[in-house]
């Protein structure tokens, strides 16, 4: 092999491997889109907001599942101790800077749920997936029980009230139209994610990939396993942290219901629901999962059975056939709603591996054979 | 007033008009009511019942007031308080929505607070029972009931009845603190003592250990307090531990004999004594003719307090749009609902001017079998209660 | 005192028959089934309607909610738990939690969402004196068949010939394959099995507890600590796991009722910590 | 038992002292004193089920020992865990391979050239950055034969690439002694020379534990021979010895492999 023949495959491989990490036109169009929002739906910003909290924990979730392979129950106890955190922060501030300055409460929020998940990865680090999922589910139990028990600061079963913020870079108030909350969350989603997607493309990022792929192969060429473990399990904390930290802000309140177990499970939906390890699947996923959320609990299932019976062919209309469509669209009601979330997991986990992303990609494989190359 | 120039130019004319006139758009021909309940988790009852009854106060009375068409929009909050904070900021932006409702729990209430402050819309408490919500918004006007009210009555009529000793058992929650709380005052006020007070996880399956210990303590009654749902299990429990055999008196709230699961919780409740605001079997032609329509409405349900708050809550709607001659303005309409009285199916009641809580009689019930269904049977009352906690 | 000790040791009882048909399907496939409780939940709505729309006597109830629980804990392995085996634990526990959300909202829509609840016959109320202390007859009750079903497990498991293939595979699935041991058919049988004592559970705790669509959620993580105490290698560990739980929140609530809450969760996790593999299992060599 | 078959003068570069391995009841390693000369071409032979892999795991660190010591290089490193022991200087390849399947070649590379320069904590610059690293992993790549496939998924190569790989990310660790096990095991004949020359041009800085079956490979490439019994060091000296020891002859005459290909 020649070496002029060597030198060129390797600045090859270099600019292919740094290509990477590379901003594609899709991303920044999903950028745009994002932002234009705010003026497409000038009504429906809260909603959004929810939708990019969430999208920031599904994110927090991804750093520590899609890329680390840890399984986590626990995400919701950093959530829930961020928004305890800027809540309070912002309660004893009485709405005066620097306590109840949003961007402080948010770095209070990260710190406090990044030093905790800090303590915690300790834990994490033993045992099988089943020994992690029960700690961090445990954690997060115990976590709940406190936030119940310190009555006397958070509130207890009640929720925390009073957070009074102060305007956002001190000109921004919080608005009814949820206009400054909108742009205030997306930014702050905007700024972490770019943090993410740096750590993420660096050589940190691909031992990551590589301690999930094979922890015992990441051992035995020297890579420093539990270390980049535990650091990444707190950066993944500190940023439900600051998702958490969001919500309490953008609510004005903090309540025992944000720490609790069904927060982390439903994250984890949307995470496998989007698509793990690819950064955007949260994000995705949160806006699937929500709009889906909101179309079932404003839904008149009643109006449409009516209708549909109406234009059933008589041919059509005999036992058992409009009973059952009495029984199914007895079920689309809001009451209902966990049954289509589950029947969606379920058809996820049996036919389409890696959520929606991971449909795109492999249709896109699919169109474009000859680009079948791995995209790391 | 910079970002709201700022927003108006990077918006547009459309929205920025909406942000300059005020929500509440002018001459608008439909008045719409949000109500945002839990109708799924934990507390979906609630949701449900209230739902039922006020659906049925729109389709009794019409849904035309002061020349408007009432139009009912309900949101399910699925009981945690970010939810219904959203649901509320949609529903006022989004819906235009001139009155918010429902709330299920203290926590949903107070998430909703800041949202009816901002936008000047009338919220309704419809079941919520912790005495200082109403404090925390001037909007905020109540139609269910508070704890210290319907358990003060308990409390005195136990000490005036010769009961002494009382252990108090209730879930660690806003509403159960106050029943606690309440309960002490009033029954220490009038001699007795409070010798253990317990406090139960919210949500907890077994009240097994916590229903010894105050067998133990061999009080003379035991006083409790569950959120409307879980008196079943409790009920069972207590029933169980065989309190009545020990000779031990149980009293409570009528949350615990909540009239929609009375019947399933069995015959071991005959005798036990509460104070509650509503009652099913409450004896008024206004009651009777309520508890038929609902029943004809929801065939598997019973009206309880719950769809007594949410039947009210619509009344009141109601009555105050006709004062203000349908005008929509939050201002107004609180003003038009402070001192409004009339007879509900639970008896008269009156808007308190000065806390806008509601004021009401409250009644002592023993829990009796009448043609084979179990029924709280009002044998006391004590008219026109105002919250004591509450000057 | 002894009043405490024997209603922790009746809750334990009930934990261990609910969740053992997890600790062994966990143990042979290495398979996380959160959707246990469904299982459970399934034979407890049996017999609540089976009790109280028909009348029909809780000993009857009570092998009925077995069976029926058993048939669909069958039906649903060979038709769709079959295709997780093989797949990663996270899989599993979204699939499971998947069936779960369905379960909830099925039994919503068919029973409503009000808590359950049946009335027992009058020979198992009331209260009976023992050595001086007062003990509910049902308690009683539920320790008897509970205790009898743990002896009779135990023999299985001990005596017999699918027992001892059972550990085997346990132990070892692919040396117990490698042996000509059939260990998918002994996983139907078991996962069946395990599904109709879950209903027997479910069926039994309705006379303690409620019941409400809730059911598997909010006893799955009791389930998942008395695995992650005991162990998935015996099925004493889970059985001194259970009654050790039981007994602790039991006591806990009674002695410190302000911390009652925290018990169990924090045994958990210091166990956890300490011994990650459980509690009561003896080292293996794997 | 003293396994010292080499002139003695020069310090080993791994030594065991009375290592033993149980298992339970079973005696996996039974008292091995072992040496290995920096530089060395040394086999591992032995029956199924004589503990070969076990002692390359505990040589490795994958295993703990019961008891006895290991020293490299002069330390004492009984008690490193094998990432510490990767550093130092003792690389692997598995029986089985351990690759990550959802990467290229390149990157496993990179990522074991990245550990061993430091460069893997680095958070913030992009993967690539490091041209001279890059290189580095693909001149090795190129070395093995495999840098055709270098941004193909691992997961996907064909087995015998899987094959090189495994030993590619080893060598790029830079180590002082490699333990390859089975490095051939499973690849179609057609492939195999190519996986015997890459082991064959493997620089004599390393030192080389090669564990095999096929005594063809063993008495092509090792210059000395140990051979392990029921966990314990039955023999060692240079190839000749134990190609003519008696006892080894004994040990594999019921092995019907040994025997057709020895």
């Amino acid at each position: 092999m020649s070496m002029s023949h060597l030198t060129e495959n390797s600045a090859g491989a270099s600019s292919r491997l740094l290509s990477a990490a590379k901003w594609r036109w899709y991303e920044i169009a999903f950028w745009i889109v994002a932002a234009s929002l705010f003026f497409v739906f000038p009504t429906r910003l809260a909603l959004l907001t929810e939708i990019v909290t969430l999208g920031l924990l599904a994110l927090s979730i991804d750093l520590i599942l899609g890329f680390a392979g840890i399984v986590t129950l626990g995400q919701g106890a950093f959530f829930g101790l961020g928004a305890y955190a800027a809540g309070i922060a912002a309660k004893y501030g009485m709405g005066v800077a620097p306590l109840s300055d949003p961007i402080v409460g948010l770095l209070i929020a990260g710190a406090v749920a990044g030093a905790v998940g800090f303590v915690t990865s300790f834990l994490v680090l033993r045992g099988s997936d089943l020994t992690r999922l029960m700690v961090t589910l445990g954690v997060g139990l115990i976590f709940a029980e406190v936030v119940n028990q310190a009555r006397s600061i958070t509130g207890g079963a009640d929720g925390l009230q009073g957070v009074m913020l102060s305007p956002v870079l001190g000109i921004f108030d919080f608005d009814l139209y949820a206009q400054t909350a909108y742009v205030y969350s997306l930014g702050t989603l905007f700024v972490l994610f770019v943090i993410a997607r740096v750590v993420m493309n660096s050589s940190f990022g691909l031992s990551l990939k590589a301690i999930k792929g094979n922890p015992l192969r990441s051992r035995a060429i020297g890579i420093p396993v539990n270390p980049r473990l535990i650091a990444t399990y707190t950066l993944a904390a500190a940023y439900a942290g600051i998702a958490g930290g969001l919500l309490a802000q953008t609510t004005q309140a903090a309540s025992p219901d944000m720490i609790a177990f069904h927060r982390s499970a439903d994250t984890l939906l949307i995470l496998v629901f989007g698509g793990a390890g690819h950064l955007y699947g949260g994000i995705i996923g949160a806006v699937a999962f929500r709009l889906m959320q909101d179309a079932f609990s404003s839904g008149s299932p009643d109006v449409w059975l009516a209708a549909v019976l109406n234009a059933l062919p008589s041919f059509l209309n005999f036992w058992p056939i409009p009973n059952v469509l009495t029984v199914i669209f007895g079920l689309m009601g809001p009451k209902y709603w966990s049954l289509w979330l589950g029947l969606v997991l379920v058809l996820l986990v049996l036919f389409v591996r890696g959520g929606i992303l991971g449909l795109v990609q492999s249709i896109y494989v699919r169109i474009f054979p000859s680009r079948n190359k791995v995209k790391p | 007033m910079f970002h709201k120039g700022f927003f108006k130019g990077i918006l547009g004319a459309g929205v920025a008009l909406t942000l300059a006139t005020g929500l509440p758009a002018i001459a608008q021909e439909t008045v719409k009511v949000g109500l945002i309940l839990p109708m799924t988790g934990a507390s979906a009852s609630t949701g449900r019942q209230i739902e039922a009854a006020a659906k049925l106060f729109i389709a009794q009375n019409g849904n035309k007031v002061a020349g408007k068409t009432i139009e009912l929009i309900v949101k399910d909050d699925q009981g945690t308080a970010d939810m219904s904070k959203r649901l509320a900021q949609e529903l006022v932006v989004n819906d235009k929505v001139s009155i918010l409702g429902g709330f299920g729990l203290t926590p949903l209430a107070l998430a909703v607070g800041p949202v009816a402050t901002q936008a000047k819309v009338p919220a309704i408490i419809m079941a919520a029972g912790t005495s200082m919500i109403v404090d925390q918004s001037p909007f905020f006007v109540r139609t269910s009931f508070t704890l210290p009210q319907n358990t003060t009555p308990i409390a005195v009529w136990s000490a005036k009845n010769g009961i002494k000793k009382v252990v108090t058992l209730v879930s660690d929650f806003g509403p159960g603190l106050d029943a606690e709380k309440s309960f002490k005052a009033g029954f220490e006020a009038n001699g007795g003592q409070v010798i253990e007070q317990l406090r139960a996880p919210l949500a907890n399956p077994d009240f097994a250990a916590f229903l010894q210990k105050a067998k133990d303590l061999k009080p003379d009654a035991v006083f409790l307090f569950v959120p409307s749902g879980q008196g079943a299990t409790l009920m069972k429990q207590v029933a169980e531990r065989g309190l009545a055999q020990a000779g031990i008196k149980v009293i409570g709230t009528g949350d615990v004999t909540d009239d929609d699961l009375l019947n399933s919780m069995g015959d071991d409740l005959i005798g036990m004594i509460t104070s509650h605001n509503y009652s099913t079997d409450h004896n008024s032609p206004e009651n009777a003719a309520f508890v038929a329509a609902f029943n004809k409405a929801n065939p598997n349900m019973r009206p309880n307090f719950m769809a007594a708050g949410g039947y009210d809550g619509m009344a009141l709607i109601y009555k105050a749009l006709e004062k203000t001659g349908g005008s929509t303005d939050g201002v107004k309409l609180v003003e038009a609902m402070k001192g409004l009285a009339w007879t509900s199916p639970r008896g008269p009641i009156s808007i308190d001017p000065a806390t806008r809580d509601i004021i009401q009689n409250v009644y002592i019930r023993k829990v009796e079998k009448k043609n084979g269904q179990l029924y709280n049977v009002e044998f006391d009352t004590i008219p026109n209660f105002k919250d004591p906690t509450h000057k | 005192m002894l009043t405490i000790l024997f209603d922790g040791i009746a809750y334990g009882m009930l934990l261990f028959i609910l969740g053992i048909g997890l600790c062994i399907t966990l143990g042979l496939m290495n398979f996380i089934n959160l959707a246990h409780g469904a299982f459970a939940m399934a034979g407890g709505y049996l017999a609540v309607v089976m009790m109280n729309s028909y009348g029909i006597s809780i000993y009857w109830c009570l092998p009925a909610a077995f069976v029926f629980s058993a048939l669909l804990g069958a039906l649903l392995e060979r038709t769709l738990y079959v295709h997780l085996y093989d797949k990663s634990h996270l899989d599993q526990v979204l699939f499971s939690i998947g069936l779960v959300f369905i379960a909830m909202a099925i039994v919503d829509y068919a029973m409503g969402a009000n808590q359950q609840i049946v009335n027992l016959p009058p020979s198992l109320e009331g209260r009976i004196d023992f050595l001086g202390a007062s003990i509910g007859v049902y308690r009683l009750f539920v320790i008897a068949i509970c205790g009898l079903l743990t002896v009779g497990l135990q023999f299985v498991l001990a005596k017999t010939r699918f027992g001892s293939r059972l550990r085997a595979a346990v132990d070892d699935g692919r040396a117990a394959r490698g042996l000509g041991i059939n260990v998918t058919t002994i996983f139907a049988l078991t996962f069946a099995v395990g599904s109709g004592l879950a209903g027997l559970g479910g069926a039994l705790s309705t006379g303690i507890i409620s019941l409400d669509p809730t059911f598997p959620l909010k006893y799955m993580i009791y389930f998942l600590i008395v695995i992650s105490v005991g162990g998935t290698t015996t099925i004493t560990g889970p059985f001194f796991a259970s009654i050790l739980l039981g007994v602790a929140d039991v006591a806990g609530k009674y002695y410190v009722p302000a911390v009652g809450g925290f018990i169990i969760y924090t045994i958990m996790v210091a166990v956890l910590i300490l011994r990650p593999q459980g509690l009561f299992t003896r080292s293996t060599s794997r | 038992m003293n396994a010292d078959v080499m002139t003695a003068e020069v310090a080993p570069i791994l030594e065991t002292r009375s290592l033993c391995k149980r298992f339970g009841g079973l005696v996996a390693t039974d008292n091995v004193s072992f040496k290995l000369q920096p530089g060395a071409r040394h086999a591992l032979i032995g029956p199924n089920g004589a503990g070969k892999t076990t002692f390359i795991n505990l040589l490795t660190g994958v295993l703990t020992p019961t008891s006895g010591s290991i020293h490299f290089d002069g330390q004492d490193i009984t008690n490193w865990t094998l990432r510490q022991r990767a550093i130092a200087g003792v690389a692997r390849t598995f029986q089985i391979n351990q690759l990550f399947p959802d990467l290229t070649p390149l990157q496993s590379v990179l990522l074991a050239v990245n550990e061993r320069e430091g460069a893997g904590r680095d958070w913030f610059r992009p993967v690539g950055t490091r041209k001279d690293l890059v290189d580095e992993s693909v001149a090795l790549l190129a070395d093995l034969g495999i840098d055709d496939v270098m941004d193909e998924r691992v997961g996907s190569l064909p087995y015998g690439k899987q094959r090189l790989l495994e030993i590619a990310v080893a060598v790029a660790a830079k180590p002082k002694v490699l333990l390859l096990d089975e490095p051939a095991a499973g690849v179609p004949e057609s492939e195999r020379e190519q996986i015997l020359d890459v082991v064959a041009r493997l620089p004599t800085s390393v030192a080389l534990i090669l564990i095999e079956h096929d005594m063809h490979l063993v008495f092509r490439f090792a210059k000395t021979i140990s051979v392990l019994v029921n966990g314990g060091l039955l023999v060692d000296g240079t190839a000749d010895e134990i190609a003519r020891d008696p006892r080894v002859k004994q040990v594999y005459l019921g092995e019907e492999e040994v025997v057709v290909h020895g």
